[in-house]
């Protein structure tokens, strides 16, 4: 690529991957700042069933060539991420829903 | 579809994530937060199976049969124990980002790989590892599978030091000769080390217990982005690892208490032991006096606590509730932020009663009503409701902020003994005057209640 | 590298960048919250030297190869930027330097 | 030093940017926020510098003439034109990464550049060259080299249009033959279009449109930042971009509009043409007469507005103070949120005059400590406590919380005539019943005062 003086070359995936967890963590800390006690419950049910994105990585686990083992390993790694991610939303829509509406004024806005 | 074009569609997903978040902490936005992040989650899973080449039988299986076994565990649980469920939730979680790890390890089938990646593996296996096992012991704790008391015994910290330094040179070894001995090694370790964290932590505790280990199960999925260079997983993971972090801060200081505090001192362990020592008389009442006193009162304020959850009372609470309005009494109910034991505990239960929203008060509000108050009726409450956190600095619970329960004109508390609470200690508005005591299970007393007070 | 199954190419500049960016944005969205107006104009003036950030592209630029235009063009860039840079930390720093603290007391933690 | 290291230490730059931003939001940390985020700036000069492949004449040149003019600037700066400052090292900002992206464009001299390198620097170019003409308009307005009244002309929506039009047409060329007149084409009319956008706003409304040419600035580096692939650049620039957005979203929210308001409504254009319109009689005082009632009063408030910037009388109203606290009346200063022309002006200058900070009041501070109050000192300010804001629905501030002067027992208002303030309406306040007006310039008339209570 002669057309491009000032990249030379491209960063490599680790350090990439620092760069992005690192400002992912920043907005993760800012994000829950003032949480009221009534919403801890859910907010931790919730965020638990994000951290069940590792699904993604179960999913790419069964991908070709991994043997008996690696299959193996794979399907049980899909299995509980695929709980954690479903039963994880699901219980904590139960949960919100239980929380009930005030009247009508403060629905507004 | 390109390795671009896949990490800008995961970008988006990470977004859903960040915006869900965002909404999951206020009320009136929380439940559209976590759909827009289940939405975010969907994306993430459907990008990355286009053109998968992936085992379709496998991942097909795996994916039915985690979503019935979710899917029916979230839908069936009762409200009271769906704190263990998240743990138990959680613990699959960590699990699976260790077994992606492991299959990534296998897969490379003795090649070398570089330093990072075992280096992340290393990582991934054992926060994932911890957490499962940890969780798995918070789920046992609050499903009353194992006491729910702090289990200690001699030697504890030397045997988790001991496994730290095991695990620390099979690391080592593991990075040096990358042999598969020793990552199954690590692992092991990391389960039995799981286990020992969290025995020793009160059944009370578990709340925060399980924010940490989410947070550190976000953790092992950042891990375990690392090592097959996935953004999503990354980002979702520092994500929750870092906002878990704050959470865990957040539950501590509602409580009143450090996190080491709860990791470390074995907090309740006295709960049982020191029992009702100090004390002196106290006056009783019956359910037919105290029905008299309700109705004939203009302002109730009723103070859930962790009893009306055992005794599974919030349904009997509406109806006396409804039966005092009946006949023109105001009925409130005073929530204290860390009441149960989980926060929003009353409020979920109450709310599962139908018990509408604007009665509940929360902590200010409630102490600006008791002085206007004529009967306020302690369920199952104790520590909230403790004077010695106001008036006495010696108290292992001074500086909580309490529901000052003595400011209303009578006092009634429905509890099944002079046994103290969570905190393990007593409480002198037991012998105060003023304060009646009516010992039962709550459903029970409030039952009897019900049926005196249609006699009134 | 066949050691790495998984990791068969890295990500273009421009999509890191992207990522990259969008984080940063979410961050810079949740950092500031709550400002009490009095703090406005400090803010405004400490974002903005920030934004002076630019002088790492002018020094580069400033590099071999850029012919006549080029360098005249890097000279510019380098001193427009660094008035940016110094000036706007320097006068924050003086405009939150006639804040007066309050007394003591407020001072501890 | 490998580009990887490189990436890392910028990183870390960038995190003490955000942690910079964090604390300046906070009274207390604001300073330490502000040193922080200049070591990470530091910090990131110095890993670019390290083994750099630059010409060290140019650079070194350079960095010395743009260290010297800033910080003279810096440092020579009176309070009060701190706003124009930070507007023109704004317009700097700007510019730099315009002619950084520029240099990158002619260094490539002539070979292809890809379709999103092009994107990006089109989009620097136009960025950047728009915040500096627009930062150098608020420049000019706020330092009163140009009418700070808004500026409008017939057809000058067309005319904006023609211009875009004009920029979108030679942005295509540029991507499709990489044309270099095509480049400067654009940087030419996005030049002018940054005076177009700005000159039409109220010289007042410039501290909102400075922070967001100052998020603009912002977003041009970060265009930069995609030119050069530089992460640092990235990063810093998506930071000032996206908290540069909130900021103008508070400021406006604090001056009760919108943003749209403020850019496209020539808000202000009628403040010198409506002048005193309606009115009536106005009762006034004379320098000795307030004299007396203020050193017979008990508790005073001053509340200061832009007229004691514009007659720089924080000194002398300091003075004033100084002798009526000597003869025990209690003085305090109400600050409203938007006194003055910028945020935090009130505050800024009264701290030059060595005011104690706790004599500084806040909105309902004062709001509270008004009723109670035997003299109120109106110095210069008017929009900030006219009653219609409060009682006149049909007012253009209605709604916006003033200070309420007229809840004081009596009312002296000095400022040189009836004129009215930045929002160009009227004030009942000067015809009220118990509100005394003394016309004269803030600072003589404080004179005055001073030396009438030597006589008192
Ligand atoms: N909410 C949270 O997030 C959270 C988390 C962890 C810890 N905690 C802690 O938990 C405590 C909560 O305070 P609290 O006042 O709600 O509860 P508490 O202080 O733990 O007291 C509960 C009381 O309920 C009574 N009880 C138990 N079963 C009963 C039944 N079937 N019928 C009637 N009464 C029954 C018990 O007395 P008897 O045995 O005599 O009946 C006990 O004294 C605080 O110390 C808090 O710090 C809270
Ligand atoms: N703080 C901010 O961030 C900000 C930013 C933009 C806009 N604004 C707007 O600015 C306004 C601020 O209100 P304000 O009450 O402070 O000011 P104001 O309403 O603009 O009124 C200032 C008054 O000061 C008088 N004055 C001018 N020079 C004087 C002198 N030398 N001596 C004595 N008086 C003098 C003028 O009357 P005479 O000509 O009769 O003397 C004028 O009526 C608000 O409308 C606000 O929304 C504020």
């Amino acid at each position: 690529m002669p057309g491009i003086p000032l990249t030379p070359d491209v960063l490599s995936p680790v350090v990439v991957g620092i760069i992005v967890f690192v400002l992912a963590a920043f907005v993760g800390l800012e994000l829950i700042s003032k949480v009221p006690p009534t919403l801890h419950t859910p907010l931790m049910s919730g965020s638990n069933a994000i951290s069940g994105i590792t699904v993604v990585g179960a999913i790419i686990a069964t991908g070709a060539g991994s043997g008996t083992l690696g299959s193996v390993l794979a399907f049980v790694a899909v299995v509980s991420a695929t709980i954690n991610v479903v039963g994880g939303f699901l219980v904590t829509d139960r949960m919100l829903g239980m929380f009930r509406k005030p009247k009508r004024p403060e629905d507004t806005k | 579809m390109s390795i671009d074009t896949r990490a800008l569609l995961y970008l988006v997903a990470a977004v859903a994530f960040v915006l869900g978040l965002k909404r999951l902490g206020s009320p009136r936005t929380a439940r559209s937060g976590n759909t827009i992040a289940a939405g975010g989650m969907l994306m993430a899973v459907i990008v990355t199976l286009v053109d998968a080449d992936v085992s379709w039988t496998i991942l097909g299986s795996g994916l039915a049969v985690g979503a019935i076994l979710g899917g029916t565990a979230a839908i069936r649980v009762q409200m009271t124990s769906m704190p263990q469920l998240v743990a138990a939730f959680n613990g699959f979680g960590g699990i699976a980002s260790a077994l992606v790890a492991g299959a990534e390890f296998v897969k490379a089938d003795g090649l070398e790989l570089p330093t990072e990646t075992i280096f992340t593996i290393i990582l991934s296996v054992l926060i994932g590892a911890i957490t499962f096992t940890g969780s798995f012991v918070a789920y046992a704790k609050l499903q009353g599978l194992i006491g729910g008391s702090p289990i200690t015994y001699p030697g504890q910290k030397m045997v988790n030091g001991l496994l730290a330094v095991g695990i620390i040179t099979a690391a080592v070894i593991a990075q040096i000769s990358q042999d598969p001995l020793a990552f199954w090694l690590i692992g092991a370790v990391a389960l039995v080390l799981g286990v020992l964290a969290v025995i020793p932590i009160g059944g009370a505790d578990m709340p925060v217990v399980i924010a940490l280990l989410n947070s550190l199960s976000g953790m092992a999925a950042a891990a375990t982005g690392f090592v097959i260079s996935n953004s999503a997983l990354i980002i979702g993971g520092a994500l929750v690892g870092a906002s878990g972090l704050i959470l865990t801060k957040l539950m501590t200081e509602a409580m009143n208490r450090t996190l080491s505090n709860v990791l470390f001192s074995g907090f309740g362990a006295t709960s049982t032991s020191s029992a009702a020592a100090t004390g002196g008389d106290v006056t009783t009442t019956t359910p037919e006096d105290l029905a008299i006193a309700l109705a004939y009162a203009s302002q109730v304020v009723v103070v859930p606590g962790y009893g009306l959850a055992v005794a599974q009372a919030q349904h009997a609470v509406r109806e006396v509730a409804t039966l005092l309005e009946a006949r023109g009494v105001k009925v409130a109910y005073g929530i204290h932020p860390v009441a149960g034991r989980m926060p929003g505990h009353m409020n979920v239960l109450l709310a599962e009663a139908d018990v509408p929203y604007d009665q509940l008060l929360d902590l200010d509000q409630t102490n600006n009503l008791l002085p206007r108050t004529d009967v306020v009726l302690v369920l199952g409450a104790n520590d909230v409701v403790n004077p010695s956190a106001r008036d006495d600095e010696g108290s292992p619970i001074y500086g909580m902020p309490i529901l000052e329960v003595d400011h209303a004109a009578t006092v009634i508390v429905v509890k099944r003994s002079l046994s103290p609470g969570f905190a393990g200690i007593d409480n002198p508005l037991f012998y105060r005057e003023g304060t009646r005591m009516l010992f039962a299970d709550a459903k029970q007393a409030l039952t009897a209640l019900g049926s005196a007070l249609e006699d009134v």
